[in-house]
């Protein structure tokens, strides 16, 4: 990473911390009644090296848990966060919540409710856009538990198949809900990337250096149409599965882990950012109005109700 | 709340989902349980809680994320003498392992005389939760043209428990479905004795001008409603078929011959809904005795959004079925 | 035939169907047709022949046996400005990709303002053929109940190759079904822009003394039962909605208005099915000018028989078509 | 193996073999009109390979290309045929057809005609056997098309977590329908098997000694409480895709190639097998019997419908 890169890097790991902590804070403070949201602190390396290979025609397909994911791809973050709240001007008019934030202009073509679902979409936004001639890939993301599902399987092989260019990221937290993902998988995802003939990767998902190497590759290989690669990011979820769940199927020890599993100091480790407090202060700054801005919206008032009776 | 529901104990409505559980593991070796969740944390919402400390591993089982898997694997497991109850956390995500429910489940028994597949899915409707369009959708219309599967939708804590000991106790295989927001909803639950049958409606409030025939989430407003047009002297006689397959076609017919007026309240679409059943049945049934056509309430063809207040506009609410009811006694 | 059916040429149905994907796919470069066995080999039916020849592998794509990864890379297509046509041999599999069609390609429309999905899922109905229970299923009734998608079936060679034209150029999703038995059949074809419009129904027999609805494999033998009973002095007019989601509801009303009596003849069961949606509409819309109930008929509670014989004893039959409208009409 | 085991296996190849052949040849001459079958010629060494280490309790999921499986596993032939060609007395009364085969006294938990859709449903029965403390195992059989569905994928990372005492066992004849296998499969389904840290073997499919090895390892693993092995055995489908296909889309080369593919011919190289000409004889008369039989049954003339109108 250049000193370049790495002051940009910064400046998203800490853009999808603090907007990931003020939107928890603000839903665990009850004012934001029936939102549900799930957070991503800890994981946000693997978003911010793998979009720091982003170019403008490339799409994301992202998954429940994917705020973190749509910041570091570049969606307007008050129409993000609107869409969140439930608030006019959200990527959705505020109708249609975290879950199903879809962003055509940035590339976005969602997140998603579905566990697993995104990459058969994937697939085909990739292959699609080889076939116009489009220089852009696609990139997936999806949960250690998502691994385990129909979707991911057919999408892996037909990705495969149709050499379809496309990086896809497993997030894997050792979670999929309450379930530690060690006691529902087989083998490991990187390794059954070698049954569809895909190279697949173990990544250090904490580190955003290792992530955004191994990205660097990825992307590499699909923009020379090798097709697809498995980065299977090993990474900590640090809060509960929804904001609010009390966890008690975790174990006390493994939910306080953050600070050794925090990708941020570990990048300052590596990278003396001479501007860090001016990135710090900057993110802040924006942030402020940005929840300033959306808080103070109202929320859409009507549904657009078809004209046909039912 | 009809006299019989005055059972020995209050409780939540996943409470009694969890002493039916409990009862029916213990009454018979054969029952497991089986999903996302359902073991080590006793479930996303509490429906499972202890079962794994009292029953084992063996019959209480976590799993990876696999609709498919989960259900073919509960069908499986009644193909060799077992009676499994699979939870697809939320009806929403049945579309990923229908064929296993409608190709195998639904077709096996009518491939061996004698083959029975008794099993249970168990799954939410997750509507006015803030939970979006991918976990706030009613369903049952899918599953309910499928021959040879049941569906259940109860509502109270009382018909959760007493239901859910039926569809466990029943041969073939039953869709159980639960409305997640009346899962905190607290009300009298029956002894371990109290089996709901499948198939029986509950007239759970007498009427003489208007037949409203509804399920699910909608019970409880239909009631409020009914409340509401008593002080107008209206008298609905409201019909909770608790069972959608197969419904209660007597309890239903009778009451319109003497009322003469009938509305179908669905939280499901309108359009190709449940409802449409009903009404079609119920208008070529009584036809003479009808005054007014069969109505019918139901959600507009919209994706639910992901807020309470919005998605309050999309379901029914009970003024605007007291409002139908109004017109149709006009 | 009605009049405006007698096209420049006479095709098969499954002729139609490759002629209609020929002309799409040249007409616009951003159409491609994807499924098993749908390249190489031209497609289970034929309904692809000379497609991959023409367009090459890019446009024209065979896929692995993975129904939820064909529907979903065909929605992702889409998403990024291209047509497909997605084929699942059979609306049976659907079952397997339900998630894919209805809480992605009909629901993403819903997420982003001015987003379409112009999809196509493309599947046959196989009844009566001998192929037995998991491919004979009419599934319609599933999918016309999701807000976002629109459904078609339409039977004869000139009504597959207009709706196929309507569907493909839509800027929705479509599911598109066939009747696989109707594919054998031969009849006069439109030219090349010959599109018929998703939501018309086709009156393909004026009559004045019942109004029978209908669609897909039905139609035909709906047409045999009106000309029997024309014999008897009792005229049947019959409507093929060939969509079903938009359904025709102006053309069913004003016919009911004019006859009085409807009767709804589906392929699909009966109990649940997508017929109770026609009646209990009709039922609401023209009850004053009813002088009957309205009737359905469609197939029993059972699971599909494999040999030809016996699934003609579970779907109805002209000779029963006919005797229900004649009783209607007494 | 023994001879004994030899003659059994030549027994067993005999009849799947003939009973496919007549069933074909009737099929062909139109007298079964609207009848479907899939001829499974030329794969028999899979089937009777595996069965030959079948106990009481064990439980066998099929395919669409069934009939075989059914043969060696001890399906009643003539309840069997009658359900082929829609008689009474078929193993549903002549209702259901050759996919839809469910014969639970000798353990035949079904055909399918849903491609992949058995496999979920053995790891379901494996694990129910096991729970309730029977020593039976579960085999499923699945095509090399199949191995690319959801099912096929939760199946066997569910297999692989539950330990479940199971056979899997892939017929890679090369095809699914029209398309070759090879076009539309990544990496190979011995590969995926490492994906879920469950052994896959490779094995010729061709040579009934070889699959009767295999499947052997594989049974004794199941039955050791060790869990799940997936076999691949490279087979030959000789025939077309259903009874009837013109098979454009296969080179004629490749469509003749059963003398030296054929399993029978092998063992009897590896085996003189003394009552060879005896064993053949038992076969065909057997088979006649149960042709004349079967051929000569009514057709199951109503249909059990409800009583509930509609
Ligand atoms: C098909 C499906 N099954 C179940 C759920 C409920 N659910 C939502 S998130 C989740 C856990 C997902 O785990 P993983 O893929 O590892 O993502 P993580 O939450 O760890 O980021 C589950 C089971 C769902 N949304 N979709
Ligand atoms: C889910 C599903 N998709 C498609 C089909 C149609 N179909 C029937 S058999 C077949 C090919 C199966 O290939 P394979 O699994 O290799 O089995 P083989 O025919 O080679 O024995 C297909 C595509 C089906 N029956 N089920
Ligand atoms: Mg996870
Ligand atoms: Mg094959």
């Amino acid at each position: 990473m250049t000193p370049a890169q790495a002051t940009r890097a910064l400046e998203l790991l800490l853009l999808c911390r603090r907007f990931d902590e003020r939107a928890c804070a603000a839903v665990a403070d009850g004012k934001l009644e029936g939102t549900v949201l799930h957070s991503a602190i800890g994981q946000e390396a693997v978003a911010v090296g793998v979009a720091l290979h982003r170019a403008p025609e490339d799409v994301l397909l992202s998954t429940h848990r994917g705020v973190h994911h749509c910041i570091a791809w570049g969606v307007d973050l008050a129409a993000l966060l609107a869409e969140c709240f439930g608030r006019v001007g959200g990527t959705a008019g505020g109708l249609a919540g975290h879950m199903h934030v879809v962003d055509p202009a940035s590339g976005v073509l969602g997140t998603n409710g579905i566990v697993g679902a995104g990459l058969p979409l994937a697939v085909g936004a990739a292959a699609g856009l080889e076939l116009q001639g489009s220089p852009g890939v696609g990139v997936a993301f999806f949960g250690d538990g998502a691994a385990n599902t129909g979707a991911v399987h057919e999408a892996m092989n037909l990705a495969a198949v149709w050499r379809a260019p496309l990086v896809l990221v497993c997030e894997a937290n050792g979670f999929a809900e309450t379930t530690d993902t060690a006691a529902t998988t087989g083998g490991s995802v990187a390794a059954r990337a070698a049954g569809y003939g895909i190279p697949g990767e173990l990544v250090d998902g904490s580190d955003v250096e290792a992530v955004f190497e191994a990205a660097g590759a990825a992307f590499a290989r699909a923009r020379a149409g090798e097709g697809p690669t498995v980065l299977e990011c090993r990474t900590y979820r640090s809060g509960g599965h929804w904001v609010g769940d009390p966890q008690h199927y975790r174990d006390a020890a493994d939910a306080a882990r953050l600070p050794e599993r925090d990708p941020i100091p570990r990048l300052l480790r590596r990278h003396a950012i001479d501007r860090e407090l001016e990135v710090r202060q900057r993110v802040e700054r924006r942030l402020n109005e940005v929840f300033a801005d959306v808080l103070a919206r109202p929320r859409p008032g009507s549904l657009d109700l078809p004209a046909v009776p039912g | 709340m009809s006299a019989d529901a005055t059972g020995p104990r209050v409780l939540k409505g996943w409470q009694a989902v969890n002493a039916a559980l409990h009862e029916e593991l213990e009454r018979d070796e054969r029952v497991v349980v089986l999903g996302e969740d359902v073991a080590r944390a006793g479930g996303t919402y509490g429906e499972t809680r202890r079962l794994l400390d009292r029953f084992g591993p063996g019959r209480v089982r976590d799993t990876p994320i696999s609709e498919q898997a989960i259900v073919g694997a509960a069908v499986g497991m009644a193909l060799v003498g077992l009676r499994p109850v699979a939870e697809i956390l939320f009806v929403d995500f049945l579309g990923l392992a229908s064929d296993q429910l409608v190709n195998q489940a639904a077709k096996l028994p009518a491939f061996a005389p004698g083959l029975s597949v008794p099993l249970v899915v168990k799954s939410a409707v997750g509507t006015e939760l803030g939970l979006g369009a991918q976990h706030s959708q009613a369903l049952e219309g899918w599953y309910a043209q499928v021959p040879g599967l049941a569906v259940a939708w109860p509502s109270t804590p009382r018909d959760l428990h007493g239901l859910l000991k039926a569809a466990i106790r029943a041969d073939g295989p039953v869709l159980f479905l639960e409305s997640l927001a009346l899962l905190r909803e607290t009300g009298p639950v029956g002894g371990p004795d109290d089996v709901v049958e499948l198939g029986v409606a509950d007239v759970c409030r007498p009427g003489r001008d208007l037949t409203l025939v509804t399920w699910g989430t909608m019970r409880g407003r239909s009631l409020a409603a009914a409340g509401a047009l008593a002080e107008e002297g209206i008298e609905v006689e409201v019909i909770d078929l608790r069972t959608i397959v197969p419904w209660d076609r007597e309890a239903v017919f009778a009451s319109v011959e003497r009322t003469h007026r009938c509305l179908v309240v669905t939280e499901a679409v309108r359009e190709f809904g449940p409802g449409g059943e009903i009404a079609a049945e119920v208008g070529e049934a009584c036809f003479d005795a009808l005054d007014a056509p069969v109505a019918r309430l139901g959600s507009p063809r919209v994706v639910a959004p992901h807020t309470v207040a919005l998605d309050r506009l999309r379901v029914p609410q009970a003024d605007a079925i007291a409002d139908r009811a109004r017109e149709l006694c006009r």
